[in-house]
């Protein structure tokens, strides 16, 4: 039952993140325009480019919402309302989003496309830059709450929630989400200016649908991650703790989605090594003063 | 809920999501398959026509980062189980990972300081 | 109704639905380009459009002007990869062939652009399916199918087979049917381009022991008659012959020291060792049951020759990386309708896996003779130039009618050289917005590409007062450009330009240089103007130049007072040379012009995207990918300008 | 019991079976992600045999490193992309006997230790990762340790093999 009302859900939230979407990309805001936009794509024709490894080309689109999903799967929405509640959950979330890699290594090179194939390169580049600072800060918040499975963690924000507890590890983890989930500042692996579409160029009509659908998914995926680990997941008064958990993540979301519009893209080169120099030196720092918090403080 | 239903579920989403895509692609069929022309399934280069294939050794300039991110991959393993019982531990705990994590940085400056950290 | 490229099938059920979704989504890829759209006046933002920056991801093409002719087999390939079904809307385009007729035709107006797009949703909602459609082809997309070794590009068949000299099956390669341009960057001369059967020779015609020829081991269609190196990847052009001989000695005398027990295959090769007929080389390799292994290891293999498996040698002689690697480089065409490059523009870089390994550039739709036929009336040769450039017509409108007025000894009057000086530093805020919404399209900052674009439209019809009124919004603009964040990170020490290199306009003042054609102008002095200049000469030092400009153009314009686009000066009959120098938005124009009984017969003009496109090649050297198509944005080029 | 020897069975050919193809195919990025796929499915394995953190991590693991093993793959191989179908198996003969004397061991690493009595009742995934956490922090913190230092001569080495110094790089 529970699983049902999350996979509703989750559907719902993709829809409303599509709609986001749209008013931050186009700049019009539609209640109705990605049922069309959805409708359409799948009226379109879904082209196969030639010389390409087909096995890859339609395996990149699932494996990412297969990803996503399994994802999905270990966030929780309210007391009970989880598809899984894993007791490595916050391990198996980022084994589930590892596989976003894969896919989009899978989606640059099958269509033999320079464009793409340079894009997933990009991407897997992007992911050495991202990987720690999603890992660290998980690690700092697993510490404090003495378990990996995320309705735990979220049990544990009960007195303060760890955007205040380690706001540093906060801030860590939704750039590197961000990262994760290609969204602009960080859209190195599908630039439109750069790439003209890069890992998406080649997908077209059906398999765009289901390339674009994976991605709400696994951005709706990261921002319920942000809530769970940082944001006291349904944690708050007066309204119910389902409905505390979608305002957060769609908020989450939506600020995701649309910061990248005030800035222009980063650069592969300064990426990486702002990651490496400063994100790691940043996320050991901030895993080392929640050791002493969490041995002084006793919440 | 037992643990291993609780992967008969993940493993349940996974094959339904296969589902699920095979009948949207289903549905699009349903209204016709693509239809080839000339130049149609030549990958998209912005107007120009580039029919020679991709394939080749890629140069990835991230290859530095990319050997110590297998080293601090590693160190993953370890922090997970140790981030669990870390506060039933204490300071023991602490000092240990202090150590392990110093050892580890330590590797990071030295890649740092031999340009492990840089364009290639 | 129903479309050109409408998808094959009955109009019934779902399908009704999904073209009435498909009428209501509207993703569309614009020829020639965004930017030459709103230099046009077009605004293409506000009719429910989604621009996007891939035909692949597009159903609407819609051609804004007239299709200037180097750009027609470019439109036909982007057309053929948008998957049905597919729509044109055509705005004051005209004659567009190749491509199939536009499915609405509207003037190039904004009511025109409104009007049209109702009409199209109309004709896809009723008719995005039809059971018959037809094929579209063109010229350009014509191709050859030919086969080619992996590991030996100078072995080209017309026919599947095996490789002569390892043994592996050839794989098929399609190139551009001959005498296309179709094909990215492949201009060469034609006697250059061997056909198939020149091909199958082209291994053995060392037989003749002499004059063999020199061909890129890379790129096989890369043939010379003298040693030198490859015009695309820079590796040095080895002897057709020398390969094989080589490889011959090779495998005669230090071959089988893995498997000496099976000499026979060195033999094998030992016995054609210095010449080698084709047919030797398919009976050999018909007994050698391993052909095709190995290719991975250093290992040799029998009936292989071990050179061509070895990596070390395998690359021996290909250019390095400035880490000492060396990998495979691959041309890839970025344009001529590249979203972040000009319009028009084909770049074709050579990547060394993510970096510019070698670039190539060229106008598609470079100017042409400015003097249509003998001579031209001075009302058609201002108009004619005004056409050419559609991203600064007000610029060589004016450069024109000043360069007319010297030779005929007119002199326009002081308000009259008021005006236009203000118009052309009015088209100066414009193709700078113009610019800047272009960088924030390239780069990803669509905020800037949105406000940008929405305040040059305002801006470059605008009289004193309506440009009074959006000054507050643009310095507003420039400002908050300067301080985005990420901004100096994106664009530091990119495309860097030396004191010493030739550059013309914003290019050469954001490196400290001072040519300015305005510079001495007495109206502009009049009206407060000085010459901006930064230091630094990167992308970032010609952003802030830029905004400066726009500000300083904004003062001329309120203090000139009025803007007066110049009219066609009235020339009787006169005869005499003139010339003129202008600064355009993107630099220093010069035009010389004769009259011959107040007709122009000679014109010769500088434009200074001719000097900047030159610029190129120094800017994307080993740079990478996002940073080097930043680099070429930064000079915002006209292609326009460059001499066809 | 039955069920989970059914999906261990599953899990064990399919692992076998992406191990097989990761030599029979011709491209070198599928050779590695069939590895990736044959990795990923041991992770399954233990899934199924109820060891959690391990499956899950071998599952996280496989992913990234078998990528970052991808493209050096695609650097450093001929023809990455199996364009010209080439066979992926060399030294055979050497290979052969390789296998054959792993899979020996294998299977004596089976058969001939005493591994115990069979665990009826398999700690929760909680208590495991919970108790792999006291033993890294107590018995086997030499192990820990010393694991430490062995990825730091890891970096050592590989920084020192691979990387081109700075002061090189400028010249």
């Amino acid at each position: 039952m529970s699983i049902l009302v999350v996979l509703l859900s989750l559907a719902a939230g993709a829809y409303a993140l599509a709609v986001i979407e749209r008013w931050a990309v186009h700049g019009h805001l539609s209640l109705t325009g990605p049922a069309w936009a959805a409708l359409a794509l799948l009226g379109r024709e879904s082209l196969l480019a030639r010389k390409s490894d087909r096995l890859f080309f339609e395996l990149g689109p699932v494996l990412l919402l297969v990803a996503g999903l399994m994802a999905v799967a270990v966030i929780p929405l309210a007391p009970g309302l989880i598809i899984t509640d894993l007791a490595t959950g916050a391990l198996f979330l980022n084994a589930a989003l590892a596989y976003v890699l894969v896919a989009l290594i899978m989606a640059g090179w099958g269509p033999n496309g320079a464009y793409a194939m340079i894009a997933g390169w990009r991407f897997l580049g992007q992911f050495i830059a991202y990987a720690m600072l999603i890992v660290m800060p998980i690690t700092a918040v697993a510490m404090r709450a003495e378990s990996l499975s995320t309705v735990e963690i979220v049990a544990s924000q009960e007195q303060l929630w760890n955007v205040l507890y380690q706001p540093m590890g906060f801030i860590l983890f939704v750039v590197a989400a961000m990262g994760l989930a290609w969204l602009p500042p960080l859209d190195l692996p599908d630039a439109t200016g750069e790439l003209a579409g890069g890992v998406e160029a080649e997908y077209t009509g059906v398999r765009l649908a289901v390339l674009r659908l994976a991605r709400m998914v696994i951005i709706l995926a990261l921002a319920g991650a942000t809530v769970t680990f940082y944001l006291g997941g349904w944690l708050g008064p007066w309204l119910p703790p389902w409905a505390w958990s979608a305002i957060k993540i769609l908020v989450v979301a939506a600020a995701m989605l649309s910061v990248g519009r005030y800035m222009p893209r980063i650069r592969e080169a300064r990426y990486l090594a702002l990651s490496w120099k400063l994100g790691i030196s940043l996320a050991l720092a901030n895993i080392f003063v929640v050791g002493v918090i969490a041995l002084v403080v006793p919440i | 809920m037992s643990e291993l239903s609780q992967y008969a579920i993940l493993f349940g989403l996974s094959v339904g999501v296969f589902g699920f895509v095979l009948s949207l692609y289903g549905f699009a069929r349903a209204i016709g398959r693509a239809r080839a022309e000339p130049g149609k399934d030549v990958p998209a280069t912005a107007g120009t026509l580039s029919r020679d294939p991709v394939w080749v050794r890629y140069h990835a300039r991230y290859a530095g980062y990319a050997l110590l991110f297998l080293a601090f991959d590693m160190e993953m393993a370890f922090m997970y189980p140790w981030a669990v019982v870390y506060r039933e531990e204490g300071l023991i705990a602490l000092l240990d990972m202090g150590v392990f994590l110093a050892i580890l940085f330590l590797g990071l400056l030295y890649g740092w300081s031999q340009g492990a950290l840089r364009r290639q | 109704m129903t479309l050109v490229g409408a998808r094959e099938g009955a109009m019934s059920g779902i399908r009704r639905a999904v073209a009435a979704a498909m009428a209501r989504d509207l993703p569309a890829f614009v020829l020639p380009g965004p930017s030459v759209a709103r230099a046009m006046g077009l605004d293409l933002s506000g009719s429910h459009l989604r621009l996007v920056g891939t035909p692949r991801h597009a159903n609407l093409l819609i051609v804004v002007g007239p299709l200037p002719p180097g750009l027609r087999d470019a439109a036909a390939v982007t057309y053929a990869q948008i998957p049905r079904p597919r729509a044109i809307l055509a705005l004051g385009a005209g004659d567009i062939a190749p491509l199939p007729d536009a499915d609405v035709s509207a003037p190039l107006t904004q009511a025109g652009l409104h009007s049209g797009l109702a009409d199209l949703r109309r004709v896809i909602a009723a008719g995005a399916f039809r059971a018959d459609s037809g094929e579209f082809n063109a010229p350009a997309l014509e191709v050859r199918v030919e086969y080619t070794c992996p590991m030996h590009p100078e072995i080209v068949r017309d026919a599947p087979g095996d490789c002569p000299k390892c043994g592996m099956t050839l794989v098929p390669r399609e190139t551009a049917s001959d005498g296309h341009g179709g094909h990215g960057g492949h201009d060469m001369p034609p006697e250059d381009r061997s056909n198939p059967a020149d091909h199958a020779h082209a291994g053995h015609a060392e037989d003749a022991g002499g004059a063999g020829a020199y061909t890129c081991p890379m790129h096989p269609e890369v043939v010379s008659d003298a040693p030198g190196k490859c015009p695309k990847c820079g590796m040095f052009l080895v002897k057709a012959e020398e390969g094989e001989s080589h490889g011959h000695g090779h495998g005669h005398g230090g071959h089988g020291h893995e498997h000496g027990s099976e000499a026979h295959g060195a033999h094998g090769h030992g016995d054609h060792g210095g010449h080698g007929k084709q047919q030797d080389h398919s009976g050999h390799d018909g007994h050698d049951g391993h052909a095709g292994h190995g290719g991975h290891s250093e290992a040799a293999i029998d009936g292989i020759e071990p050179h061509f498996m070895s990596m070390v040698e395998m690359t021996e002689g290909q250019p390095r990386s400035s880490d000492g690697l060396q990998m495979d480089w691959i041309e890839v065409p970025f344009g001529p309708f590249f979203p972040g490059l000009p319009a028009g523009l084909r770049l074709t870089l050579t990547l060394d896996g993510d970096t510019v390994a070698g670039s190539e550039v060229r106008s598609l739709v470079g100017r042409a003779e400015l003097v249509d036929g003998p001579q031209m009336r001075v009302a058609d040769f201002v108009e004619r130039l005004a056409a050419m450039m559609p991203l600064s017509p007000v610029a060589y409108r004016t450069l024109a009618c000043a360069a007319i007025e010297e030779a005929a000894s007119v002199d326009p009057g002081h308000d009259a050289r008021r005006g236009r000086a203000a118009a052309v530093e009015r088209e100066r805020i414009a193709s700078h917005l113009n610019w800047l919404a272009e960088f924030g399209l390239q780069s990803g900052f669509l905020w800037l590409a949105a406000r940008a674009g929405a305040l040059q439209l305002a801006v470059q019809g605008a009289d004193v007062a309506g440009i009074a009124a959006q000054a507050g919004a643009i310095r507003r603009l420039t400002r908050r450009v300067q301080a985005a964040p990420l901004m100096r990170m994106r664009l530091r020490r990119i495309a860097r330009i030396g004191k010493d290199t030739p550059a013309s306009g914003p290019v050469d003042r954001a490196r400290g240089g001072g040519s300015d054609a305005r510079t001495g102008d007495p109206t502009l002095k009049d009206l407060g103007f000085e010459t901006r200049v930064r230091n630094g000469g990167d992308a970032l030092a010609r952003l802030r130049l830029r905004c400066d400009e726009i500000a300083q153009s904004l003062d001329v314009i309120a203090a000139a007072g009025r803007i007066a686009v110049p009219q066609v000066p009235d020339v009787d009959r006169v005869s005499g040379e003139g010339a003129a120098r202008i600064e355009t938005p993107r630099g220093a124009a010069q035009l010389r012009v004769k009259l011959t009984d107040g007709r122009v017969v000679e014109a010769d003009l500088d434009t200074p995207s001719d000097v900047n496109i030159a610029l190129v090649e120094t800017v994307t050297a080993q740079q990478e990918l996002g940073d080097a198509l930043a680099a070429v944005a930064s000079l915002d080029l006209s292609p326009w300008e460059v001499r066809g | 019991m039955t069920v989970q020897m059914i999906f261990l069975a599953f899990f064990g050919g399919a692992a076998v079976w992406f191990g097989v193809v990761v030599f029979r195919t011709h491209s070198m990025v599928r050779s590695a992600l069939a590895l990736l796929f044959s990795q990923t499915a041991i992770g399954a394995m233990f899934l199924v045999m109820q060891a959690e953190f391990l499956g899950v991590l071998q599952i996280m693991m496989m992913a990234t490193e078998m990528s970052v093993m991808a493209i050096f793959m695609v650097m450093f191989m001929m023809d990455p992309g199996g364009m010209g179908k080439m066979d992926m198996t060399h030294q055979k003969r050497l290979s052969l006997w390789a296998g054959g004397i792993g899979l020996l061991a294998a299977l004596l690493l089976v058969w001939l230790p005493d591994w115990g009595p069979v665990a009826l009742s398999v700690p929760g995934a909680h208590e495991q990762a919970a108790d792999l956490g006291r033993e890294l922090l107590g018995r086997s913190m030499l192990i820990f340790q010393s694991a430490g230092l062995t990825i730091l001569t890891a970096m050592v080495a590989a920084t020192m093999v691979a990387i081109v110094p700075n002061a090189e790089q400028r010249k």
